[in-house]
């Protein structure tokens, strides 16, 4: 029920969502999430992404993420594909679907999946541009993001 | 021994992934290393970054988590996927 | 950017994805919601759902809502999508798509979008099962999905 | 001259989808449209509906909205789709 994938190749975000649904009847509602290579950050043209990772803990995290979000949330089907290595823009970057009986349910755990993805599976990404590569700074903005889900609450 | 790995910006500003230390009478906790390396001089501050963030044997971690030889070390700066 | 579509015909939900982000390198995040028919409900098992509506505001209705969410946070597309007519279970019912720079704005976008279609678009559902045909009856737990989105706050 | 129609549940158990009624001097406001149906008989009672909806040349309206002559008025129960 829960898959997780770390690849290099390019992937298909349609799909992935076909697979979310995979024909349950007992399904009433998925939503997929798509990360994108934008061309543009912090006022740089952007030509390419490099994402690093560490190898020995990437699909555990991620696992660990997709198992919580199944703990807090009835859930049919959690799929996480995230690429690594060298990405050029407009090229997907990440996916993260989520099935449920109830879209309510769908939604709270994708978005959770991805605010806990941002600030605890273990990549890093570095963009190329015309003056140079550099190192993309954690956001804080997401840390916050994060931590709305430390409530009892089932949403933020 | 102490394996410690190093990730992202971290790696290459200390131009190194990986350091063995032999074990040191005294270390308790991952803080402890850090502590060691950062008096190694000058590239090593990078290490006293506040928004570091470290794993102990393949699991995310605090500077307070108790480490024992033989346990691998990784420090790096705030992961940024998805 | 916004594209409205109600029609008879099984869709792909896959292909729509594809569509929403359209390689466009300015897009960071899509979100798409799809809203499939369950084989069950209220304990009765369901063998098919016919979807009626108001030909005449059915699409201005929608227009609106995602205009609404255009307005609200800062979208490079939108797309909804729903069916009318007979339904078999599995078949995808609703499609709800939208683009943004950032995941947070796309996330918030697209259950605002589900939930005031679930409460202000002409859409009625009645269930076909083994005992009879049956109009689904309106949930309060929509309405209040709904009130929660009418206040400034950009996030329920 | 006022077009009513209904949809889904109420279309059924009236058994039409669709009245012309004559204008009648002293209606100001599409609750006035409904009360006027309501008294036609017991199968009217289902515009009684306290989750009933309406609609005004077709935009959501309020039963408080003003009516006149001409105007197309929709009576339906909670939509239920998505």
């Amino acid at each position: 029920m829960i898959q997780v994938q770390v690849q290099e190749q390019l992937f298909d975000p349609g799909a992935l969502l076909h697979g979310v649904h995979g024909a349950n009847p007992a399904i009433g509602a998925t939503v997929c999430f798509t990360g994108y290579m934008r061309d543009f950050n912090q006022d740089q043209q952007v030509q390419g992404l490099f994402l690093e990772h560490f190898p020995g803990m990437t699909e555990k995290s991620l696992r660990a993420i997709a198992e919580q979000a199944c703990q807090r949330w009835p859930l049919q089907a959690v799929h996480i594909l995230h690429r690594v290595g060298q990405l050029t823009p407009s090229e997907p970057i990440v996916f993260v679907g989520t099935a449920s009986a109830h879209r309510g349910d769908a939604f709270a755990a994708c978005e959770f999946i991805m605010d806990y993805l941002k600030t605890r599976a273990p990549f890093w990404k570095k963009e190329f541009t015309a003056t140079g590569s550099y190192w993309v700074d954690g956001r804080s903005s997401d840390q916050q993001a994060a931590e709305r889900w430390n409530t009892d609450k089932e949403r933020p | 021994m102490i394996t410690v790995l190093f990730f992202a910006r971290y790696k290459e500003e200390l131009q190194t992934d990986r350091l063995q230390l032999p074990w040191q009478d005294g270390w308790q906790t991952v803080g402890d290393i850090r502590t060691h390396l950062t008096q190694r001089g000058e590239a090593w501050t990078v290490l006293e970054d506040s928004t570091l963030m470290c794993a102990l044997n393949e699991e995310m971690c605090s500077l307070d988590s108790p480490v024992q030889s033989g346990d691998e070390v990784v420090f790096f700066p705030l992961v940024t996927g998805g």
